[in-house]
């Protein structure tokens, strides 16, 4: 299916592309801001992969490397308060929502500096202060979970929104199911928002899902309705962001959206991707987030200068982090047992 | 002082709880205008309004999943799996999710929330309907487990799991909800973590939980008319946290345990007490400890099978008498 | 939801309604077969109140009152060989097979006699003989096993089917999801069948649903044709029900058919049904199966002797299970430890 | 004879059922042409097809599901979860319902089938891939449970539940897949409820489970060298059925015992092997049962806490050398 999605993805009635620049509803400030974040999470999961190249992240890893888009998208249409909750593919979602970056890359490399100290590990990144409400390593988990948060908000009248990673593969799992018939039912201020980038671990979600469009195709079954935009294209991806938040901040109950993309490495360190069919990934790489938003940005007539001095400060901000988390001891062993109740500790008797 | 039932303990458990505190809310399956399968939430929807107690589909994902999320943000949930065995529809959100994610989060997050269950036997439901599963949660790391046997109990045990900073799975007993106990008036708030001495006795302690409490008693009773053992009775009442001072201070002063344990055998509550006990009483033993539970088998509907199963005061009283006597 | 429902159940655009006789393809032994099922099980579901009023059945029941037209129309199209999963509600569906009357009471009475000696109960029938393989308490766990037992057929080349009951509350938990997905993936022989009355316990399944057809509506999630029947008429559902055996018999995959009916007693033996508006009972009762059907046969000009024939000798039979099972001892103690494991035992240590 | 990994014995014990029994096929999440997650299936799909070894999607309740329909009419299907933990998502298969089936229904189903599963830690991927969960599932009645700690008993043991006409849960170490041990050529079957003693010794007995037994023969060898206490060393291997007589008898022997395991303490295995060892070896005893387990937390992912919180050859000597000697 990997070609077909492809199509899709640039064909223009099936799918809300951006091919051609159009009224510039975005505004420069904030297409510089999706370029900026779209780079910053390029390199520093380049970084990711790089360190345990050289074994300095232990344990797993799942990049996103070539989705950069939909993180971003997201980050810059969420508000202070909006809440995310994030996969074990997290990484992204995390920098978008402003995690610093040395705190995201400590907690790969299971460091004193992490965002929790080593104690979680890479596939449960979490920063409360910056709205990422947690990493989910179980498949599905965290979609019923953001319906929580967000009938919180509903009962208090509080005005923030709840937003919901997850991969293609997850809507297969009954968890999503219930989450979302619950969500629609109960009108919750939630977002779920599907990244398919066409395979689960190593099998192509074609194989194992009764419709073309995982989420899309379902989004019915919910009551709701059926969006299906261009993964790779920050501003599709922002607008499709902006419209679901607006709605759900006015009470108008919870959106599907399932995003096409690509992941360009495997699905976590130990994988090389073999089987993905022979030119799958070159023609996605035409299609590279990065590529498209470099053209987006000329297209609307940004400066080269600018871009490169965007590119060039996440460069410093790469190695900063990375300097900072190679300085960064492991956490002191009393954190062992640190943590697991409220009182701080892990007392089972007295 | 009013003599109240188990069931209509829960519901103004809950209500004294909600009362309190406009952050405590209720979700689960028939368990608003109904009043809940089993009666224990009769009352609430009408007195807290459809906001507060909420019915939901059945998904059982969804309610643990539900609640949680809307913990980790602010609110006080109480969460409905109706019966106890229903846990397994949604165990990830106990042994996965709730428990691991104030540690996974270095502190970040906590999950102050409350599942309320209908655990136990004794109601002829069948093997899918009626199994004592508090190891189930017990042996998880991360959440916080109680059991009460009494009226009282069941209200100062809510109110103590609804104001806990973390995780509570309240197990309440099928067969006990018909039942009555003496309950003062007014606000009450027990601790967790605190088991009761029932009974003194000198010659043996019988460590119980739930169900299996009004059965040692009985059998206490017995053995001391009918073989002049006198047995101690604990009520364990909570199993994290796990009250050991008691159990072991018991153990030092009877020299012998028994555990009656509703549970099928393996892995039960009153093995891991067991094996405490085995290790930091053993001087203090005079004897074997003897376990009485459940046969490791899956419950019979029929009432003679079911009847035979569960431990009894009779079978309490047969084997205490045999292995103390010799 | 109730009276909405009715109205779909009798506007024929909207389902496939059986309100005037047309070309009998059906076939007057057939007709005769779907209502002396019909007749035994209503028969046999009355004796069972009546006998848990006399506190003769311990533990809980479920009746199918109302919806014996579901069973029968798929017992009667099922063949020798043919797979039923049934839930707790399901001593109509177990009769409809063919198993035995006194099996089935006896089981509910808990006596030796009982389909499993009183050892599952009410909630867990179960004929192996006569295709029923097992009914399942834990709502929505038997359509995956459904699904297996349907691959198990599609592996060996045998042609049976595998039919999985269940009610509208159903639909909604996670594993119904997992299930419709994978059968229409492997394309499995297996026919769900969604019997909405209207209510999960005490709630109406309208409040709690995203759509309105809680199994028709979610149909296309998996790929699968929509298909909304009149689970009052008989002739209707036999008529789904061939068209999706031999679907699934000819390697044509799953079926999803919801059934609309309605359950004329409580959800179960403690519940009396107050939460019912006034009036929806009553106009169901109009189109009570038993009322539908033997309109039916008088228009099809079977006469009315043939019709008493069959209703007195079911009221015969019932009286003969009755006694067959007030006469049946409890089952021996020793089977409290038996059938653990294939042994025959229990033992789990030497 | 030949040098195999545990994780190519695994290949190998399900290819030397498959071909025995064309009724026994595989389901799983990229199990097929990836060779698995963990690579214990690399060549399966080659070797039996597509209709043998079949992907699923991320279903696990239908992949377990799927499994005990498969077994109740006459497949023998070997399931795979992917991670134990994940267990949690489907729990409701082995807790309420493969386990009950052969009973509820008096004998007429039962459930032949094998559930593969990634157990265990030690390879820092967190507090939701890392548990060691054995006793999830020991404690249910109706299945049984085995963790092998050897190539040629993951081999043997598979096959021995394979042909099991019961539904056997096989929890695969994860931590265990890269290493090697000698197994002999041709056919291996082993049996069930079956102990090993792997090392003799007199003071005391030491029993452990798939990754703890490397490191409790390790402990053994270094507690002789170095505190000239004779360990016996025993290999559980099958929780459920569990070779109690093995046990005993090495414990009348050396008349004490420590148990070694990775699972958080509260209701492990060595639980309930204690409580049976405090009941019926009470009289052999010399002194008191030692557990040494993991703490009872959640899993850190970082390597140095990790290490601290598995039972490691260090921590069992120091433990049994300080207990033993005073
Ligand atoms: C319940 C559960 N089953 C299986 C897994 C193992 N697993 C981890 S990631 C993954 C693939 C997920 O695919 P998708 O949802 O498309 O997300 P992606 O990795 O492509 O971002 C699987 C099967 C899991 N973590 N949890
Ligand atoms: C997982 C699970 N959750 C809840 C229940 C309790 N329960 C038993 S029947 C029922 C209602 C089912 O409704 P529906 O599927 O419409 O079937 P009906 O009873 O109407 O035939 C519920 C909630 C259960 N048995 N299993
Ligand atoms: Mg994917
Ligand atoms: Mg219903």
């Amino acid at each position: 299916m990997g070609m077909e999605a492809l199509e899709m993805a640039s064909e223009p009635s099936a799918v809300a592309s951006e091919g051609a620049p159009r009224n510039d509803d975005i505004g420069v400030d904030t297409r510089l801001e999706l370029f900026r974040l779209q780079v910053e999470i390029r390199d520093c999961e380049k970084r990711a992969y790089d360190l345990f190249l050289q074994n300095m992240i232990k344990g797993t890893s799942h990049l996103s490397l070539g989705q950069e888009a939909v993180a971003a998208g997201f980050g810059v249409a969420m508000r202070k308060g909006d809440k995310s909750f994030c996969t074990y593919r997290g990484h992204a979602h995390t920098l978008a929502r402003g995690a610093p970056m040395e705190g995201m890359l400590g907690e790969l490399m299971l460091r004193d500096i992490g965002l929790m100290r080593g104690k979680g590990g890479s596939m449960h990144l979490t920063s409360v202060e910056h709205g990422v409400m947690g990493s989910y390593a179980i498949i599905g988990a965290h979609l019923p979970i953001a319906c929580g948060s967000a009938w919180r908000a509903q009962y208090l009248g509080e005005k923030d929104v709840s937003v919901c990673f997850f991969g293609d593969g997850t809507t297969n799992i009954g968890a999503f199911h219930e989450a979302l018939n619950f969500a629609a039912v109960w009108k919750l201020p939630v977002v779920f928002v599907c990244e398919n980038n066409l395979y689960m671990e190593y099998t192509p979600i074609g194989e194992v899902t009764a419709v073309k469009h995982p989420a899309a195709d379902r989004a019915a079954a919910y009551g709701l309705e059926r969006i299906l935009i261009d993964g790779n294209d920050a501003d599709a991806v922002y607008r499709a962001a902006q419209a679901a938040l607006t709605k759900a901040r006015e009470g108008g109950g919870p959106s599907l959206i399932e995003c096409l993309t690509y992941r360009h490495s495997g699905h976590s360190r130990a994988d090389p991707a073999k089987y993905r069919p022979p030119g799958e990934l070159e023609e996605w790489m035409k299609r590279d987030p990065l590529i498209v938003y470099r053209q987006r940005l000329k297209d609307f007539g940004v400066a080269d200068e600018k871009i490169q001095e965007i590119a060039a400060e996440s460069k410093r901000k790469v190695e900063q982090a990375t300097a900072a988390c190679k300085a960064s001891p492991p956490a002191p062993v009393e954190l062992l047992t640190a943590d697991v109740f409220a009182d701080g500790g892990w007392a089972w008797r007295n | 002082m009013a003599e109240l039932t188990y069931r209509d303990a829960v519901a103004r458990g809950i209500a004294q709880e909600m009362q309190r505190d406009r952050n405590v809310v209720m979700i689960g399956e028939d368990i608003g205008k109904a009043g809940g399968v089993f009666k224990a939430t009769v009352g609430l929807y009408e007195q807290f309004g459809p906001l507060r107690v909420r019915d939901t589909p059945i998904s059982e994902q969804a309610i643990l999943g539900a609640a949680m999320g809307a913990a980790m943000t602010g609110l006080r949930p109480i969460a409905e799996i109706m019966f106890a065995d229903f846990l397994a529809v949604c165990f990830d959100y106990v042994a996965n999710e709730m428990s691991k994610m104030r540690y996974m989060t270095n502190g970040q997050l906590g999950c102050p929330l409350v599942i309320r269950t209908g655990n136990g036997g004794g109601v002829r439901f069948g093997a899918q309907h009626s199994q004592s599963i508090e190891n189930w949660t017990m042996m998880i790391p991360g959440v916080k487990v109680v059991a009460p046997s009494s009226p009282v109990d069941v209200i100062g045990l809510m109110a103590a799991a609804v104001r806990d900073p973390d995780p509570v799975i309240f197990h309440e007993h099928k067969a006990l909800y018909a039942t009555k106990g003496e309950v003062p008036d007014g606000e009450i708030v027990d601790t967790l973590g605190t088991a009761k001495i029932l009974r003194a006795g000198s010659d043996c302690t019988l460590v119980a939980l739930a169900l299996m409490v009004p059965r040692a008693l009985e059998a206490a009773t017995a053995l001391k008319r009918d073989h002049g053992i006198d047995a101690e009775v604990i009520d364990v009442r909570s199993l994290v946290p796990l009250d050991t001072r008691t159990i072991l201070g018991s153990v030092a002063k009877t020299g012998r345990l028994f555990t009656v344990e509703e549970n099928p055998r393996l892995c039960g509550w009153g093995a891991e007490i067991a094996s405490i006990v085995a290790d930091e009483a053993f001087w203090d033993l005079d004897g074997p400890i003897v376990r009485i539970t459940t046969p490791h088998i899956p419950l019979p509907a029929a009432d003679h099978l079911e009847d035979l199963a569960l431990p009894s005061a009779a079978r309490i009283v047969e084997k205490v008498s045999r292995v103390m006597n010799g």
